[in-house]
């Protein structure tokens, strides 16, 4: 029979998880006997994923792939759909474990912290001050990265981190708080926003204030939304895995654990097409690739694709 | 003669006590016209997706609205009154934030229920007490409040969140009292029996009336208007810890984002359910079905995987509609007639 | 009397106002350097204009919840024909987003006008809608600032005689305002309907006409903020500015708007949009801790208002004439 | 139907003013429903150039509707408007006032927030270029019209600021600031002090001399005896007779509106004066009124006049305890009574019928039986929970009492005319058996008929040992029912009657302080 699978996404609407939606189609396509529900709420909050996945339950789907909003209030809902026979994995933002089978990282976490700063210093040869914009406070993956970079940050002697502040991944509030951001540090040098939301508003805000070239705005953002900021000088480069490819992924790891092709325990390797294997920790986790890195170079080739 | 036996003497003319029998009123009524519209949602779900006349969805089903009735019933008493509390959603944040900091000191469930409520009843009289107490409107002052509120919590948790609540805590938001029947659906019928007596047979409940209708003509019969709304207050403040203590209950952790935007969606279920929003008229069944109506119409449509936001759509033209086709539908028979 | 206690209460905000403001000066010169309060005013024009359509609802006694809705839905349908055709003038998409938010506008007018819908009812529901039509039209998809032409974004940002474009408009509205407000007769219709809805029918005055009117005024400032804002954010989404409605009431009922209808001025919707805005802006600059915002502007609000309605406690009628003179 | 007219009345079948031309106004036919009530059924009415017609007719008769309709605020559900032939609607107020049609309405329909000179021409205001206001013209134009009217009021001045009697002179001068052929006036003296109701009577002789059609409409038999030229009756919605002034007497007009004849004498009363029931000492209030005392005893009658705004009602709602005195006590009997709001009024005995009825008197929305049960519900109620039964039958017997007039009891009391929510109110106050009953200007804009109901029963509460205070403007009411007489003036006591001093003349001296006499 048919297999039905729901990508779960923090929220409608963003370019990245529509990138991810393209993704699990492709490996739709290719498994053959998979339908893709894509879903979510309308805007970032666990209450709103939780009548998501209570909707799934209903309708007795078979695999739930989730970007989580809040790592803990998903756990009780997600546990009710494992109780019902239904496969639960986290993607990209996790779930606490008792609350999925396992968990996809876009790419390891330590990888990602070290490859913003370093985005940063690589511009920096004589050191300055930077500050970080992420997404909301309560966002998983944004904190364990940018704990990942401050444990690493030290490597990058002259690079001050500053300040932290919070863009809510908001376009408005983003740009509102790059704003700040420069007038109180004016020697600031560098904005790293590890969310594709928080970097376009930043770089927005930097070509309004016309410090291009002055302040250089990385982290993780989308070539098709950050190339008129390379052109501009605004941002120098940026980081991201491919979206596409991550939901290619966890539709391909659903796919094999609700068929009970695979088992989620620790130190399996679980098979994911085209992506290769996915090689479980000790709390069942895996990383899907390496970010890979953006800048003038070769913008153009990715601008149109996501 | 005394004035306890007036004068019954032909001089008055005998006025019949009702023009129109409780049977009459129900049929132009409100909450028919509720009622009517909860039984089409309910068929046309039905039809819609197979997954719907599941005794174990419609059971899930009820955890849409649950939490938002709690706190929708003394909305509408508060509503009724004349006033509105915008700021319940943020009370719950900060009581919920207030069970989770106790938690971590090691508090068990009982502690934890007494923590929720009361930290409930304490906005709730800071809400009243800033509307009473200085004569402020209370759509201005819950405003104030409602960043206020979560604001602390956000302060408290910033970017983290309480978990590790202990396991018997969960009975309250995931808990069920008997085979689909949840703890929350018995809570949620309880509290609306409650509150029907309160408003339509007590004569609290007729005061909320009369202050909702004049509150100068209020004072002026003797009723402590300022009382009343404080009452009503506390009230929805208890009612949104009750909420808390649910909702923190069946996420199992608490963040300071907790239940955004559900102020909104509150005042909604008790405008659908037949509340003037100016105070003065409306009813407990109204709410309650009103209720049913929400949460069944974002259950069916979730079960066709419809995007939050276009049940929203829905939502509002019903509120529109609900409203404006009696309207409608009156003046065409007035035209009619003439 | 009355008219000095307005006044008066004016005075105060502004007074505390400049307090703020000095106390941010102290710890952080840098605010008040003229570019960074050209920054701030820049900042807070959306506000500001949107403050003023508001300010005609509630003094007719109505209140709209939907100008951030109708805000975000004009920004993405400017947003959508300028990504479809590039070569679209900015005169013409102002005049557009200007139509289309007036005509959102006169849908809650006439809601309320016709139907005699309770306004808040009205405008609770058209607020999902408008944003719920938002996803509809977009797929729930975002537009970015690569999709948006050139001229499109460079509009509100140009800057004139050392302004941006952006600020002269909110300054434009503030003067348009003065005298719609003081000296046409709609103006004061605004105040005799939500002043006493119930003698205005008396005098002739339309009410339901008048508050539709309200509702245009305000729903053609937030379709002109929505291209605006769409514009200097460079992105559309369904969800711009959630949540701004609640602000912009904040910002008139700060500046002295009664939410009971019919007491109300321009000066005051200024001001208390700046408040609003200055605190926006000056927390993240004087280093407090995001998680401390709101609760602060919670307060603040709170605090406004409770000054507010204290200035402004009736005594009681004045009868004896020793009385008289100490009033 | 058959109608009971005075055939006398209707056969004035040639409508002619002296010096013979035809109405300017006429209105046939007549109709107006609202749900549940017929208020006006085919009635006529004509007005003549230069004449003063008197509409007379019990509350609720339908008068006030007729003006309503005539200035655009209703529209008629049948017949027709015919201005000097022509036949007009109008479906807005500014539509009868381009017409030429003008009223000064029953209720004060003015802007508190506005200025008064704004209050007067707003909807037709002078203007400049580009449709802007002329503010100097406005104000210019705004200082004439007053100082017509003889009113001493800045146009600049914020209405809020302006006494009840100001306010009123306000609504005179916008009902004149329209040039207007036919000038309507509903109740024009019903709150104006004695000086004022005279500078009323030469505007309306002014009026009438500059050739303008006046409907007058009041209850005062006095007045209408002495300025109108001819009258009109309603009674219940239907036009009964209609003829010129000097062919009718005071009691066939009377018998005419209530179609029964009324004994207009006020009731002959006995006084049994009981023990002291209530005793106050030195209440002061920092704005309103100062430093008065008195005592009242069972049985007793006790009457306060006074010029209107002298204080009277801000006194009478301290003592019911809606505001607090700043110094003061009360004695209640025996025992120093504290009173902080007015449910412990009500618990220690004192209830208080407001002058403002719609406002602080009747809570519109709520259905007869509720409004009267409610300060009661302590006793129809068991434990806390209603007991509709209870409250029904308390509703029944109390309105039964006062000759009530609704449909239902259980019918909304905003759907009453003004005379019948007074009854209602009473009703609620007189179920609570109360030990004093305060009523402020309690047939203030009540018909003849309610009137002497509501004397008589005052009377009949004072025989039964209540202890009355009755606050009046009007000294016949006055004279013919107190026992004794307090005179305020400015928030404090001008002077105290009782006896042989009782005299118009004392009264009207000592409230517009004329002389100190105290007795
Ligand atoms: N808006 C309304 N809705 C329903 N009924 C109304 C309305 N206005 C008036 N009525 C009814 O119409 C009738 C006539 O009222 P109207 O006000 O014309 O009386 P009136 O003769 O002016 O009385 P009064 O002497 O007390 O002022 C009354 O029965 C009243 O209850
Ligand atoms: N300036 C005013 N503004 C608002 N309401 C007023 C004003 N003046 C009087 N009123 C109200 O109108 C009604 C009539 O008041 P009135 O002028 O009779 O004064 P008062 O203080 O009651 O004096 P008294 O009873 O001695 O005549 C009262 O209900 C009063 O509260
Ligand atoms: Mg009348
Ligand atoms: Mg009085």
């Amino acid at each position: 029979a048919e297999k039905r699978i729901a990508l779960v996404v923090k929220a409608l609407g963003i370019g990245f998880f529509e990138a991810a939606a393209k993704g699990a189609e492709e490996a739709a396509k290719e498994l053959g006997d998979v339908e893709i529900i894509y879903t979510g709420p309308t805007d970032t909050t666990a209450e709103g994923q939780i009548e998501v996945i209570n909707a799934l339950i209903a309708q007795k789907v078979d695999a739930i792939a989730i970007s989580a909003n809040d790592q803990d209030a998903l756990v009780p809902a997600l546990k009710k759909a494992m109780d019902r026979g239904i496969t639960v994995i986290s993607w990209d933002s996790g779930v606490a474990p008792e609350g999925r089978q396992l968990h996809l990282n876009p790419s390891s976490n330590p990888l990602i912290g070290n490859m913003i700063i370093k985005l940063a210093a690589d511009h920096l040869p004589d050191g300055g001050d930077v500050a970080v914009l992420s997404a909301s406070a309560t966002a998983t993956n944004q904190n364990i990265w940018i704990e990942e970079m401050n444990k690493v940050k030290d490597n990058y002697p002259g690079i001050n981190v500053v300040a932290t502040v919070y863009g809510d991944d908001l376009a408005d509030k983003s740009y509102r708080e790059a704003q700040g951001l420069m007038q109180t540090y004016p020697d600031l040098k560098a904005i790293i926003a590890p969310t594709s939301v928080g970097i376009v508003a930043a770089a927005q805000a930097v070509s309004d204030a016309e410090k291009a070239g002055q302040v250089n705005v990385t982290g993780l953002g989308l070539p098709s939304e950050m190339a008129g900021h390379i052109a501009s000088g605004a941002s120098k480069s940026f980081a991201i895995w491919n979206p596409i490819d991550l939901g290619y992924s966890a539709t391909m790891l659903a796919y094999n654990l609700s068929t009970g092709a695979a088992e989620a325990k620790p130190g399996a390797e679980i098979p994911m097409g085209r992506m290769g294997k996915l090689t479980l920790n000790d709390s069942n986790e895996g990383a899907m690739a390496d970010p890979f890195v953006y800048d003038s170079s070769n913008i153009d080739d990715f601008k149109d694709i996501f | 003669m005394s004035l306890a036996t007036p004068d019954t003497g032909a001089q008055g003319r005998q006025i019949p006590d009702r023009l129109k029998s409780p049977l009459q009123r129900f049929l132009v009524s409100w909450e028919l016209l509720l009622l009517v519209v909860a039984v089409a949602v309910f068929t046309l779900n039905s039809f819609a997706s197979p997954y719907f006349l599941d005794p174990w969805n419609l059971s899930d089903a009820t955890f849409n609205f649950t939490e938002k009735a709690t706190i929708a019933f003394a909305m509408g008493l508060l509503i009724i009154s004349g006033e509105i509390d915008l700021s319940v959603a943020s009370i719950i944040a900060l009581s919920s934030t207030a069970m989770g900091f106790a938690v971590q000191m090691g508090a068990d469930t009982p502690v934890l229920v007494l923590i929720g409520l009361g930290t409930g009843l304490l906005c709730g009289a800071f809400n009243g007490f800033l509307v009473t107490g200085f004569g402020l409107p209370s759509i201005v002052v819950t405003i104030g409040t409602m960043s206020l509120f979560r604001g602390i919590s956000y302060i408290v948790l910033g970017d983290k969140a309480y978990t590790g609540y202990p396991s018997d805590f969960a009975f309250f938001g995931q808990g069920y009292v008997w085979w689909v029947i949840s703890f929350e659906f018995v809570l949620f019928a309880l509290l609306a029996i409650v509150f029907a007596v309160i408003l339509h047979k007590t004569n609290f409940g007729r005061a909320v009336y009369v202050v909702g209708n004049n509150p100068v003509g209020a004072l002026f019969s003797g009723i402590r208007v300022p009382r009343v709304k404080f009452a009503l207050f506390l009230l929805t403040g208890l009612m949104s810890g009750v909420a808390a203590i649910c909702l923190t209950s069946r996420l199992g952790a608490t963040r300071p984002s907790i239940a955004f935007g559900w102020e909104l969606e509150i005042v909604t279920m008790v405008v659908l359910g037949g509340v003037n929003i100016l105070g003065g008229s409306g009813s407990i069944p109204g709410v309650v079905i009103a209720a049913f109506v929400m949460g069944m119409v974002t259950f069916g449509f979730g079960l066709l995987n419809v995007p939050g936001i276009v049940m929203s759509i829905f939502i509002g033209l019903l509120l529109i509609a609900v409203i404006a086709l009696p309207r409608i539908a009156h003046r065409v028979l007035a035209k009619r007639k003439a | 009397m009355i008219r000095s206690l307005m006044k008066s209460r004016e005075t105060i905000l502004a007074g505390a106002i400049l307090v703020l403001v000095l106390a941010i000066a102290t710890r952080f010169p840098g605010f008040v350097a003229p570019s960074n309060l050209a920054n701030v005013f820049n900042d807070t024009a959306p506000l500001i204009i949107l403050a003023l359509g508001q300010m005609v609802v509630i003094l007719t006694r109505c209140i709209d919840l939907s100008v951030a809705a109708n805000l975000a839905l004009t920004g993405m349908v400017v947003a959508m024909l300028n990504m479809a055709m590039p070569g679209l003038p900015v005169p013409v998409i102002l005049a557009l987003a200007i139509c289309l938010g007036a005509l959102m506008g006169l849908a809650n007018g006439l809601l309320v006008w016709k139907l005699d819908i309770p306004p808040i009812v009205v405008t609770l529901g058209t607020m999902t809608i408008y944003r719920g039509i938002i996803f509809v039209i977009s797929g729930g998809e975002w537009i970015n600032a690569h999709e948006m032409s050139d001229a499109f974004k460079a509009f509100p940002r140009e800057v004139v005689l050392g302004l941006p474009v952006l600020s002269w408009i909110a300054i434009a509205v503030v003067i348009g305002f003065i005298v719609l407000v003081g000296r046409t007769p709609l103006g004061r219709a605004f105040f005799a309907v939500g002043g006493n809805p119930h003698a205005a029918v008396y005098t002739g005055i339309n009410v339901g006409l008048t508050q539709c009117a309200a509702y245009v005024i305000s729903g053609a400032l937030a379709g002109l903020t929505g291209y605006l804002w769409v514009a200097r954010y460079a992105v559309a989404y369904v969800d711009i500015a959630g949540g701004f409605e609640l602000e912009v009431v904040a910002a008139c009922v700060i500046g002295g708007i009664s939410i009971a209808g019919g007491i109300g001025s321009v000066g005051g919707a200024l001001l208390g949009a700046l408040f609003l805005g200055i605190v926006k802006n000056a927390l993240p600059v004087i280093n407090i801790s995001p998680f401390w915002q709101l609760a602060i502007s919670g307060s603040a609000i709170i605090i406004a208002v409770a000054f507010n309605a204290t200035s402004n406690r009736t005594k009681g009628r004045v009868i004896l004439k020793k009385a008289e003179h100490a009033a | 139907m058959v109608m009971l007219a005075n055939t006398q009345g209707i056969a004035d079948t040639h409508p002619q003013t002296e010096d013979g031309a035809g109405p300017v106004l006429t209105l046939s036919g007549i109709s107006k429903s609202f749900p549940g009530v017929k208020a006006l059924s085919e009635v006529s009415l004509e007005l003549f150039p230069g004449e003063v017609t008197a509409l007379v007719g019990e509350n609720g008769a339908g008068k006030s509707t007729i003006v309503k309709i005539l200035t655009g605020i209703y529209q008629p559900d049948e017949g027709a408007i015919a201005i000097n032939g022509t036949p007009v609607s109008f479906p807005t107020a500014q539509d009868a006032g381009r017409a030429g049609v003008t009223a000064i309405h029953q209720e004060t329909v003015l802007f508190d927030d506005l200025s008064v000179a704004e209050n007067i021409f707003i909807g037709h205001a002078p203007k400049i270029r580009f449709g802007l206001i002329d503010r100097k013209e406005m104000l210019r134009k705004a200082q004439a019209l007053l100082d017509r009217i003889g009113a001493r009021i800045d146009p600049n001045v914020t209405l809020k600021d302006l006494g009840i009697a100001n306010k009123h002179l306000v609504a005179i001068a916008r009902a004149l600031s329209i040039d207007a052929k036919i000038v309507i006036m509903d109740e024009p003296t019903a709150s104006l002090s004695h000086k004022e109701i005279e500078e009323t009577y030469e505007l309306v002789e002014r009026l009438k001399a500059e050739g303008k059609a006046i409907l007058f409409i009041s209850h005062k038999f006095d007045e209408i005896f002495r300025i109108a030229d001819r009258y009109t009756v309603f009674r219940d919605g239907q036009m009964v007779g209609k003829g010129k002034i000097e062919a009718v007497s005071e009691q066939e007009l009377v018998k005419l509106m209530v179609g029964r004849s009324v004994d207009q004498v006020f009731p002959k009363r006995a006084p049994q004066l009981g023990e002291e029931v209530l005793k106050v000492v030195g209440y002061c209030h920092p704005t309103e009124f100062e430093d008065i005392g008195f005592t009242l005893r069972a049985g007793e009658i006790l009457g306060f006049y006074g010029l209107v705004g002298a204080g009277r009602s801000e006194f009478m709602q301290a003592l019911f305890g809606v505001t607090r005195p700043s110094k003061g006590a009360i004695r209640i009997d025996d025992r120093i009574a504290v009173i902080r709001d007015p449910n412990e009024a009500i618990r220690q005995g004192i209830v208080y019928v407001p002058e403002d009825r719609g406002k602080q008197g009747a809570i519109k929305g709520l259905p007869i039986f509720q409004n009267v049960s409610l300060p009661s519900l302590k006793e129809t109620s068991r434990k806390g929970f209603l007991r509709l039964a209870e409250e029904f039958k308390l509703a029944r017997d109390y309105t039964r009492r006062l000759d009530l007039r609704a449909a239902a009891l259980d019918q909304d009391i905003g759907e009453l005319s003004g005379g019948n929510q007074q009854k209602v109110v009473i009703a609620k106050w007189l179920a609570t058996k109360p030990r004093v009953i305060i009523l402020d200007e309690p047939t203030k804009g009540i018909d003849i008929g309610s009137k002497a109901a509501v004397h008589e029963f005052m009377a009949e509460l004072a025989a039964e040992g209540l202890a009355v205070i009755m606050v009046s403007s009007e000294i016949p009411e006055i004279l013919g029912m107190s026992d004794r007489v307090i005179v305020m003036r400015e928030g404090r006591i001008a002077a105290e009657f009782e006896g042989a001093d009782l005299s118009p003349e004392h009264l009207v001296r000592a409230a517009a302080g004329i002389t100190e006499v105290r007795t």
